[in-house]
């Protein structure tokens, strides 16, 4: 009993801070300057977010049914497989369309389109 | 306890969704946009795992499942058009 | 049944001169005679038996739901028009044969004349009101072949045209009229209709139903103002003349008027109308005859005065009237036609019709001069002839006629003049044609006919001396019968007889026949006093109507149809919105008696995004891209809506379905504009908002009455036997798989063919690609990201697992053929996006056609498979097994129709899809080629 | 809940028409593929909108009605069907005649670049 409230509040901390996370990442995504830091929000404080509602769901599932769901695990993969490429694949258009970077961003983004014509050949 | 939990936690989703919404109408950029649409397809999925646990069933799971694999999927759709305009070459 | 053969033999007869063109014209002519002759053989057997006053009928199932079924009689007056329209057909026969000119084809004339005869046969035979008409537009429409038969002639062409529409309409009239009177009555079968004379005149649809007949009527035997028509069709070969518009056709017309007689006549209505119509015709076509220059005009124009004393006698409501008119039907089909062929002889020995020319021709033909002679000679009403003898109870009934009070003695005098007009054209005929000087620059030289060609003439002549001396045994038994037929109750005493004695009509007669050659010399005053009309052409004014009609149309239909689907779409929506508008109105509250479920913010926000998300679409739809992303969007939240109103498997279909729709609507964008131009005027998008705006209150206000409303499902059948029927707990899968089999089998059937369809259309599509995006900007030079390249690679294992997984467990839980066919279809994409066409087919060899075509094959298989253990098609059979991770699941029959669902839906998408990538590949070669 | 539901769909369905009345082929497929959405959504809810019940036999939950999930699920992929049917169509008439007005007729962009 003990032990099933101390999970009950784990789960729903998990569930918080996930909420938490994912409305920092949409912040993140209103807030900052140019589209490469907008970029973090979402790849890294969302990703986070919906990772922590996974975990929270998964315990919670393992509670009630004993054995923990296959499709949590699958979506969680899933997600941690892709969130990076499609991010990635992102800021890959959004070099190609030269997007202007705020001075606060490191890094020249153009000299990379040469990068990827050596990535070409 | 678990069922506030769950409400807050929906509601903050919600909360992020409707800021990527804004962010997509705003834009300015295409790029931009679309992070916005990707990031949107995220937060559903955490939205209908919520809902699963609100309702305590695994019954939406697919959902959340097919969100994760078609979002990524439609997203590197648009980005191969934006980048090669051609998508299937 | 032997009576329905009368019928059939001629229509099968129409098929023997097409077989025999072959074998000679006389063969061909011999061999097309037999089957008529056998028909008139059977005739003549039945004849007895219909004199003896029995009715014989055969009926056969047609259309019992509309009453309209094959049924056949041969009362007397049926027997009467038999023997006429096959006698004289034979006749026109052998003679057509030595009329037509070899160049004429012969078998086709013949087969067009079968055909005719057939529906003439039919008319007269018809106990069915709806057959009946049903032979009226086919005699009709041979008509027109007929009268069109040397096509190549426009007066032909014209004249055809003209007879065509005057007839068929008033058949469209009669059509009318007939259905009323079925009404009426609540039969068809003309043996019914006869005997309900009171019925019919009682009820209040007895004037419409009596027009409309004698419309019909009037318009098939070419009544004034009708008329006009029957010249024009002289313009067919005379032995069609001598058929349609001398024995037969014009006919049909009066037939018509003897076959209702029963039933319509005896009241005002048809008094005045008929006698009047008659009266008019009557004088009107003697009048013209008398100052026609062309043969066959002549005997055109007194035709339609003939008919139209027929329809006078049918029109004076007295049986003795109605027994002439039958009487004079017999007697001007024999001379008229005798007369039709002798202006056919003299039209073919002297090449032309002209009376101005044909002069004196008796020195040339004298054997024709006597026959033409006689033949006309009958027509005036010459005593010893048959014409007489009509002519005589024509005008002794003239006097019965008491109608018009104290106008009524105009009806004989005009009568009288009628005969003074007909005595002197037929004079014309004979004088102006075989005497009065010589012959003026013929063609040919004139010379007698070949002996056949005179043989049908002499025939008819014989009839006409024989009925004119002996009546009373020629024709006063079928007359009987004949009357019997058309006269109800007892029959009126008739006595056929060459002399009765001095009185009123035999003086009229007399003064007809001297006031008739008296006009007749006097003819060149009368011609003068002609002159000074304009002469109006009756095809002229028709052609010109016609056009006009036309014209009028094309202009109605430009106010329609002006070629913009943009148009006809608003038209569409608009009437749609007004015909839903109304169907709300009767719903007396919007709101139900329903109570609502309360509002959470979640739902709200979800809601709102949901609207804006398809407001900016159309807002933003000039930039193709952005109102694309936002209709993913909505895509996205429709789904969303689906899963938080308890349907899972719905969200899982339009999520697939979301994303498949955007790469489609991306692979095509990239052949399209970016842009769509503003061209649209600032009125259209305000009457397109506004239309739109009403569309959706109307949907919205529907939707809300629905859902405030308790509903009744059906739905308990399908939660019950879910399980114990289909053997699956997933119920929206099992009624596809399983109960509602059918319709899925249809539906992935449409899929299969959709996608076949637009591999087709992808076919040699010639399309311009855009080398930089709307900005200008090249095209990035990395085709393959290598991340995302060796990223998919990894996932498409791990996707195809979960596409099986979803289909395993679709039988019990969300899922199913659908969603997981498309997601395995998505994930296939995803390869050619990520990997290009050439390195996919270079591993995935196999073209999509045959897996679509395997998986609808599976599914209707799986379908007959339940046949083969006699069940209902689709029944399914299961039994359970236990996977591990994926749970106790039914291996069910209905698993393997899933499975045909789930490869159509793999096959037809992929066929869609990558296919659409493809068009592009030949012409961006990739890397991996050089 | 109801209300709400209503004018979503009457808001989609409004979309969807205008769009469907654009005189070019792709916003026409766009409003198509709304117009779809929102019957969808309006055949669907034909069954009553229930939050928490379920179409799975004992599985603990009340029923929804699933014919009209059954019915609605065809219509999507039968609509996507159609919809790439429309856009396939509106491609060949721009291959064709170089313009991708609905009614075929103003050639307006240079037809350059045929590989």
């Amino acid at each position: 009993m003990d032990l099933r409230f101390a999970l009950e509040v784990a789960v729903s901390a998990l569930m918080i801070a996930g909420g938490i996370f994912a409305v920092i990442g949409a912040m993140g995504m209103v807030r900052f300057r140019d589209f490469y830091m907008r970029l973090h929000g979402p790849t890294k404080s969302t990703t986070l977010g919906v990772g922590c509602v996974l975990l929270a769901s998964m315990s919670f599932f393992w509670l009630k049914n004993g054995h923990p769901s296959l499709q949590d695990m699958l979506i969680t993969l899933f997600l941690f497989i892709t969130t990076p490429v499609s991010a990635h694949l992102l800021t890959m258009s959004g070099l190609h369309h030269k997007l202007p970077s705020a001075p606060e961003t490191k890094g020249q983004p153009y000299e990379l389109d040469d990068e990827d014509d050596i990535a070409r050949n | 306890m678990l069922t506030n939990a769950i409400a807050i936690s929906a509601l903050l989703f919600m909360l992020a969704i409707a800021l990527n919404f804004y962010r997509l109408i705003i834009g300015p950029s295409i790029p931009d946009r679309l992070a916005a649409l990707d990031t949107m397809y995220v937060n559903a999925i955490g939205a209908i795992i919520l809902f699963g646990m609100w309702l305590n069933t695994t019954l939406y799971f697919e959902a959340a499942l097919l969100i994760a694999m078609l979002g990524f999927i439609s997203t590197v759709a648009v980005c191969k058009y934006l980048l090669r305009g051609d998508i299937i070459e | 049944m032997t009576l329905l053969l009368i019928v059939l033999l001629p229509l099968v007869g129409s098929l023997v001169p097409i077989a025999s063109a072959r074998s000679g014209r006389t063969t061909c002519a011999w061999l097309t005679a037999i089957l008529p002759a056998i028909a008139l053989g059977i005739a003549a057997w039945y004849t007895p038996a219909v004199f003896g006053g029995q009715l014989p009928q055969v009926s056969l199932d047609w259309v019992p739901a509309l009453g309209l079924d094959i049924a056949f009689r041969l009362d007397g007056l049926s027997l009467l028009f038999v023997y006429l329209v096959l006698g004289i057909g034979l006749l026109i026969i052998l003679y057509a044969r030595y009329y037509l000119s070899e160049k004429d084809s012969m078998s086709r004339f013949y087969a067009y004349l079968m055909l005719f005869m057939t529906a003439m046969l039919g008319i007269v035979t018809a106990d069915n009101l709806l057959l009946m008409w049903f032979f009226w537009e086919l005699t009709s429409l041979s008509s027109f072949l007929l009268i069109g038969y040397w096509s190549h002639l426009s007066e032909a062409r014209k004249g055809a045209r003209m007879a065509l529409t005057v007839t068929g309409a008033g058949g469209l009239c009669l059509l009318a009229g007939i259905l009323l009177m079925g009404h009426v009555v609540g039969s068809y079968s003309l043996t019914t209709v006869l005997e309900h004379r009171e019925l019919i005149q009682q009820s209040s649809l007895y004037q419409p139903i009596l027009l409309l007949f004698l419309l019909g009527a009037f318009t098939k035997s070419a009544q004034f103002p009708f008329q006009f028509w029957l010249p024009h069709a002289m313009a067919a070969p005379t032995p069609v003349s001598a058929y349609l518009h001398s024995a037969t056709m014009v006919k049909a017309g009066v037939f018509l008027l003897a076959r209702m007689y029963p039933v319509l006549s005896g009241t005002d209505e048809w008094f005045y109308i008929v006698t009047l119509t008659g009266l008019a015709t009557l004088l009107y076509g003697a009048f013209f005859a008398l100052i026609k220059q062309d043969l066959k005009g002549v005997l055109a124009f007194s035709t339609i005065s003939h008919l139209g004393l027929i329809t006078l006698l049918f029109g004076f409501n007295s049986k003795l009237a109605a027994v002439a008119g039958v009487f004079h039907i017999i007697n001007h089909a024999t001379f008229k036609a005798s007369l039709f062929m002798a202006a056919g002889i003299v039209d073919h020995e002297c090449g032309t019709r002209d009376i101005r020319k044909l002069n004196g021709l008796w020195r040339y033909m004298p054997y024709t001069t006597v026959l033409a002679a006689v033949a006309s000679a009958s027509m005036a009403g010459v005593p010893l002839l048959n014409g007489f003898l009509s002519k005589e109870m024509f005008l002794a009934q003239s006097l019965e006629a008491q109608m018009l009070g104290g106008l009524s003695w105009m009806i004989p005098a005009l009568a009288t003049l009628g005969s003074v007009l007909s005595v002197a054209y037929s004079l014309r005929f004979i004088h102006d044609v075989f005497f009065n000087g010589e012959p003026r620059d013929l063609p040919k030289t004139p010379h007698e006919p070949p002996r056949y060609m005179r043989l049908p003439i002499e025939i008819l002549i014989l009839l006409c001396i024989m009925v004119g001396i002996l009546p009373g045994i020629m024709v006063e038994p079928i007359l009987r019968a004949a009357t019997a037929a058309v006269v109800p109750g007892q029959a009126p005493e008739i006595h056929l007889a060459l002399w009765h004695g001095f009185n009123l009509p035999l003086m009229m007669s007399a003064i007809a026949l001297s006031a008739g050659v008296l006009v007749y010399l006097l003819r060149n005053h009368i011609y003068r006093f002609h002159r000074q009309f304009r002469a109006v052409n009756a095809r002229q004014s028709f052609e010109f109507s016609v056009q006009r009609v036309v014209r009028s149309a094309q202009w109605g239909l430009d106010r329609f149809e002006n070629g913009s689907l943009q148009r006809y779409m608003f038209l569409l929506l608009l009437s749609a919105v007004i015909v839903a508008a109304f169907g709300l109105m009767d719903v007396p509250s919007m709101a139900g008696l329903k109570s609502l479920q309360p509002l959470d913010p979640v739902v709200v926000t979800g809601a709102g995004i949901l609207c804006l998300a398809g407001l900016g679409t159309v807002m933003l739809h000039r930039r193709r891209l952005l109102s694309l992303l936002f209709l993913s969007v909505v895509g996205m939240f429709v789904s969303l809506t689906f899963a938080r109103f308890s349907a899972p498997d719905l969200a899982l279909t339009q999520l697939a379905v979301e994303v498949v729709t955007i790469i489609l609507l991306m692979l095509a964008l990239f052949f399209l504009p970016q842009k769509t131009p503003k061209e649209s005027s600032g009125r259209r998008v305000s009457r397109d908002i506004l239309l739109s705006m009403i569309f959706g209150g109307v949907i919205a206000s529907l939707n809300y009455a629905v859902l405030t409303r308790p509903l009744q499902s059906i739905s308990t059948y399908f939660i019950e036997n879910s399980v114990p029927g289909g053997g699956g707990h997933n119920i929206v899968n099992v009624i596809l798989v399983d109960f509602r089999g059918f319709d899925t089998l249809g539906e992935i059937t449409v899929l299969g063919i959709a996608g076949i369809a637009i591999y087709k259309l992808l076919n040699r599509l010639r399309l311009f690609m855009p080398s930089s995006d709307m900005e200008g900007r090249p095209w990035s030079p990395d085709r393959y990201p290598v991340i995302l390249s060796s990223v998919s690679q990894t996932l498409l294992p791990l996707a195809l697992l979960v596409s099986v997984f979803i289909f395993l467990r679709g039988h019990n839980l969300p899922g199913g053929g659908f969603i997981a066919g498309l997601v395995a279809a998505v994930v296939i994409i995803l390869v050619y996006m990520s990997r290009g066409v050439e390195w996919t087919q270079r591993r995935m060899s196999f073209n999509y056609q045959p897996i679509a075509v395997t998986g609808v094959a599976i599914a209707a298989l799986t379908g007959l498979g339940s046949w083969v253990f006699n069940k209902p098609f689709l029944t399914s059979s299961f039994g359970h097994f236990d996977i591990p991770l994926i749970g106790d699941i039914e291996l069910a029959t209905a698993m393997m129709f899933d499975l045909g669902v789930y490869l159509t839906v793999v096959g037809s998408t992929l066929m869609i899809l990558a296919n659409l990538g493809k068009v592009t590949t030949p012409h961006r070669p990739s890397k991996e080629k050089q | 809940m109801e209300a709400l539901y209503a004018t979503v769909t009457g808001i989609l369905t409004a979309c969807g028409i205008y769009l469907t009345l654009r005189g070019r082929t792709f916003p026409v497929v766009v409003g198509l593929t709304l117009l779809s959405y929102a019957v969808n959504l309006f055949l669907f809810s034909m069954g009553g909108i229930t939050t928490g019940h379920t179409t799975i036999v004992d599985s603990g939950q009340p029923y929804a009605d699933p014919l009209p999930q059954a019915l609605v699920l065809t219509a999507i992929v039968i609509g996507f069907a159609m919809t790439a049917f429309v856009v396939i169509l509106a491609m060949r008439t721009r291959g064709d005649l170089g313009s991708d007005s609905v009614d075929g007729q103003r050639t307006d962009e240079p037809r350059e670049e045929r590989k």
